[in-house]
């Protein structure tokens, strides 16, 4: 298998799809004969022709309004916002529109949108260049929300995005591009949306993340196994329709649960884990569900090491669930 | 330089030539029988509403013309992208009535499962894109439509309805751009009904026209009597036709009335004058264009009258058919949120009433 | 003191606070002559004049781009979106812009603008005239949330969020706009920010709501208390920043919490009160907390009071509390 | 139709007098001295960025005229709505270079608190706005700041910049929009710089100028010679005199090219080619003034190179006095997220590093 980064895998799947269903097409800003900001197409426009992957003008809100029309006449776009940050634009059209087009119509009118969106820290991109929105949409019934941590994940999970019948946001840990590496298999390729992996085993706490803090939880799991303690790790991979199961049977294993996001604290996809853990695992809990976040602060600049969740404070809470 | 205003069907009564479609007597009765269909469509409704047999509606009176005219001009296969207010189009198209009166009850004779409130139809059959509330979402929708019909070289176009308020909006700006850079065969069919609920079109824009603001994206547009039917199928018809063939989309806007409230919660009376109401009701486009037709032999006074009535009396045969369903199940709550339901969704089933027992 | 409904005493904080203070303006859709289409602004056209309640084009994102510019600029507006359900077209104005505008200047350009929203279900509005966004911005950092549930609440929670110096998210709940009425003091009279309100004192189970949920708190109290289960409720008023004093007492006090709204279950407000509730009093609970919400589904038309919490689900959660 | 181009400064070198602004020798000192400051710290800043002393930056090279010229046209009072791309305009207001150059680190240096990306400046006592990076947004405040002003019966304006890309925003039709419904006194500053990232503007619109678009709102447009520091100065002049005597709003398009990449992040050489840049080259901006202040005698050549180092000098010192400055300090990481700080932040102040000490 050959060796990729994330994003290198995410041009795989793209250009597999595209090569195997003549309805998908890509659409968004600078991803044509530039390749994209973070080069995700590269090269696709000069193989599929600027009617496939279309540069488009600047407004994610005839992005998405676009993508959702060429939905329901049949394509399957894929609509890159080329910052998450620079989604909001197009709010209305995804919550208004995307996410209840099923339902209005008494499924008459499905709109399976893909849409892609580097997001969260890591780049120094401050404010605007490093947001993790996908509590918004987690809370927004109708969307299915991804977010991949590895190359050959990066890969199977988009491809499954693309063949899902319901719209898929799919959010990419744009601090993993280049820096995660890994085997990605070749040709048709897909991880099924809805399933978590199981990073790593262990006994004494669960820690449940997604995307660029799944490395940090594994750092802090690495630390806590030389203090004797076992961490758990689960990579959810689809934030919602949550693999409610893994998280059920993981922290029904350590009966001790710790949340990790680098999204802001209030309101976060964590309040939502945490909730769940103790609706449904409460008295197989022998601490409080923990949460390590990003601060319900913007994203700052200068700041940026200390607003990320690192292992420092990861393992500051897996000694705490241990020690309640 | 203001953008002159079409008109086919002239105050005397006479047609413009240039501006008449070419029609057939059949077809001139196609155009009437819908328009008294939609005109009886709102008498009852309203009345309905008023009388707490259904909760909402949203009436068009006044804008039977465009609605007819623009609808007439479609052809199977494009597209429709409407606003909550063009149940005509809907009409015009073969949309059943029957299955337009059920969704006013959203109940088990509403084929939307009673999700939506009145005046929000759609049916995948006939390409009639689902109505949503928010104003103006359907516009960039119906450019990437369009959009897909082209790149699969499918010689169809799409229209999408809006109002004067629309024009003001984000949505109509992104696509109005997107359209004019990917030159999609979009209509965009712009309903100038003088108000945006109690906001006249003078403080809605400082622009003089609605049509003019095409030239901001590189393409046409038009502006046409909304209260002559035959007008506005010829105009809708042209830039339909330009469509198809690739020659880009086309911004009409039709200049009418909204003779009755934005909708049965509106009280009109706060906001306009009695003589404004009457200077335009001159302008009925019913009764102007029952004129020309018995003026032009089509049908005679009585006729005129029966067809009316028949109407009338084909509404209310819907309104028997829908108004005795049963209730929409309340499983159907939280079916159709995904292709299947997910694990959470089978969950809150249970809480629904039914579940107890 | 007069007794009022709730629309009155919305109208009654306007029109004191633009008497009293020059610098308020009101805008957005049909508030003019028409007096707005719920009235809640009837009448200040006429008193105060167009150029002080102005009528606005139809664009959301043009109402409150507008609004921030005059608040940067000395003005304090208070801008009238028609129904919360219209004001994704304004998202990135609020959630990019207003939220961010002082931290990102250090404090250089605060923007206390008032966006007042009629809120929440219960008048047949189906999808696009029911929706209950508080979550959206509750996770957004530097917003305040601000929901009345009584007439006296509407009056003084609105003028204290003219008064604020950060921007406020006025969430008013449309069902009780006319049905709750009550006595409402009248002249100069705030109520503050960031207290909530006991609404009834208890000792078994604490009741956590706000808006037009907290009447339905109050009927599932009065059943319980026929079978002999004492519950508090507590009306948060403001979201957030949440009182949380007020929450961590009255949970500490009886052991068992039900958070109540009416707002879709996944990743709402519900989600962060559990969860700060589980992290501040875990050894207190005794049972998990529980949610009663809306369902996570578009908001249907026809099936609207099934849809919503009612006394029904709100007692069986307080049972199911109490028997756990 | 197109719009005409207005140049004030013929390719000759003579000037047409009647889009010649009034100017003293020592006015044209003062453009020439901040085009120059601002073409050295673009290119100290670009180095800085390349040696990895700072994070990011956006250079405004080959627009230093439209920055230069719109903002000596500006009065003390008027309200300032920058891009990132706007540095120009700050530094002819008399925000202090040590201040812009501050903010580049990110350190204590930084009047921001290290809170933005570079590029993100802000001072309140010149009323200049905090840039943000979502493209437009400002555009809407800009017709808000300006009500304000105008209910208070006060004479100023204010500019909004933005780019070809922002023209196609939503925000921008709003903001337009609404500037000419309520004839606010804002002047719309396009610098159609010919890209948004890799797009030509011919890929951005269909339409043919991007100051036709102000007919869809009912005020003028004009278009200009962005590369002409006179004829930007007298344009803008015209406009902002305009908008403070209650004439409304105006949209400005100047004319003209960026120079160098995007940003620090951008390789233009994957989308444009070396022909395009070279044409542009000769209507290098800094150049075209300078052999125009040279015709006209206000510098001879070596003056005119001795302002240069000057400048380069100035920006050098800049530098020097910011970049040993201290970090900012982590607290402040949780500051100004409310007028008062909440106790939920005074928690998660806690997860500071320093805290655990
Ligand atoms: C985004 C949005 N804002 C506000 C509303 C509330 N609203 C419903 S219809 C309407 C006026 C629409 O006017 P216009 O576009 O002229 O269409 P008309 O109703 O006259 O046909 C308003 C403000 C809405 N539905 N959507
Ligand atoms: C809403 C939004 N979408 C996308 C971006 C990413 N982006 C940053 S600058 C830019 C191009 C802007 O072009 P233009 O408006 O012409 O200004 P210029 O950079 O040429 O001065 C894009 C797409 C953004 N900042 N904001
Ligand atoms: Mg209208
Ligand atoms: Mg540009």
């Amino acid at each position: 298998m050959p060796v990729m980064t994330l994003i290198q895998a995410i041009n795989a799947a793209l250009s597999g799809e595209m090569e195997r269903n003549p309805a998908v097409v890509l659409l968004g800003e600078d991803i044509g004969n530039s390749g994209g900001v973070f080069r995700a197409t590269e090269g696709l426009w000069e193989r599929f022709g600027p009617e496939r992957v279309m540069d488009t003008p600047l407004a994610e809100a005839g992005i998405l309004g676009m993508a959702i029309g060429m939905a329901l006449n049949g394509l399957r776009p894929v609509a890159e916002i080329q910052f998450a940050d620079f989604i909001y634009p197009a709010f209305d059209q995804i919550v208004s529109e995307l996410a209840k087009f099923r339902y209005r119509s008494a499924g008459q009118f499905p709109a399976p949108v893909v849409i892609r969106a580097p997001s969260g820290g890591g780049i120094g991109g401050g404010l605007y260049h490093s947001q993790s929105p996908e509590a918004y949409f987690v809370h927004t019934a109708g969307l299915t929300v991804v977010m991949p941590s590895t190359p050959a994940d990066g890969k199977g999970l988009l491809v499954s995005a693309m063949r899902s019948p319901d719209p898929v946001i799919f959010l990419e840990p744009k601090a993993l591009y280049r820096t995660a590496k890994g085997e990605v298999p070749e040709g048709e390729y897909d991880v099924p949306l809805g399933k978590a992996h199981t990073v790593r085993e262990g006994t004494d706490v669960s820690v449940i993340s997604y995307g660029a803090m799944v490395p940090v939880a594994e750092g802090a799991a690495a630390e806590a196994e030389k203090e004797g303690v076992s961490v758990e790790i689960t990579d959810l991979r689809t934030l919602w329709p949550l693999d409610v199961e893994a998280v059920d049977r993981s922290v029904q294993k350590t009966g001790r649960a710790v949340v990790l996001h680098e999204a802001p604290r209030t309101c976060g996809f964590g309040a939502e884990l945490a909730t769940l853990v103790q609706e449904r695992s409460f008295l197989h809990l022998k601490a409080p569900v923990a949460r390590v976040t990003g601060f319900d602060t913007p994203f700052p600049y200068a700041l940026e090491k200390i607003y990320l969740p690192d292992v420092r404070r990861t393992l500051d809470a897996v000694r705490g669930a241990v020690n309640f | 330089m203001e953008l002159p205003l079409l008109v086919a069907l002239r105050e005397d009564g006479s047609l413009d030539p240039a501006l008449a479609p070419a029609l057939q007597n059949e077809d001139l009765l196609v155009l009437f029988r819908n328009m008294l269909l939609l005109r009886a469509l709102d008498e009852k409704a309203i009345n309905l509403q008023r009388s707490g047999r259904i909760g909402f509606y949203v009436p068009c009176t006044g804008q039977e013309a465009m609605e007819i005219g623009s609808g007439f001009a479609l052809k199977e296969g494009d597209w429709i992208f409407p606003s909550y207010r063009d149940h005509g189009v809907a009409l015009l198209r073969g949309y059943p009535l029957a299955t337009l009166v059920g969704q006013l009850f959203g109940n088990a004779s509403d084929a939307m499962k009673g999700r939506q409130m009145p005046n929000h139809w759609c049916d995948r059959s006939i390409n009639l894109v689902s109505v949503s509330s928010p104003v103006a979402t359907q516009l960039p929708q119906a450019v990437g439509a369009a959009y897909a019909a082209k790149l699969r070289g499918e010689k169809v176009a799409a229209i999408v309805y809006f109002g004067d308020g629309g024009s003001s909006t984000g949505a109509f700006h992104v696509a109005m751009n997107f359209a004019g850079v990917y030159r999609t065969p979009t209509v965009f069919f712009c309903g100038n009904n003088q108000y945006a609920i109690s906001l006249p079109v003078s403080r809605q824009t400082a622009s003089d026209s609605i049509a003019r603001k095409a030239d901001a994206y590189g393409f046409e547009g038009v502006r046409v009597d909304g209260n002559d039917v035959l007008a506005v199928t010829k105009v809708t018809r042209d830039a339909l036709a330009r469509a198809r063939e690739g020659g880009g989309p086309t911004l009409i806007e039709a200049v009418t009335y909204r003779m009755g409230p934005h909708s049965t919660s509106d009280d009109p009376t706060r906001y306009r004058s009695e003589e404004e109401i009457a200077e335009w009701a001159k302008r009925d486009p019913v009764r102007r264009f029952t004129e020309y037709l018995q003026k032009a032999g089509v049908v005679d006074g009585v006729e005129a009258a029966n067809r009316a009535e028949e109407a009338r009396e084909e509404v209310l045969r819907a309104v028997k058919e829908c108004e005795g369903a049963p209730p929409v199940p309340p499983e159907s709550l939280v079916e159709d949120v995904y292709a299947e339901m997910p694990w959470h969704l089978i969950e809150q089933r249970k809480w629904l009433p039914h579940a107890e027992e």
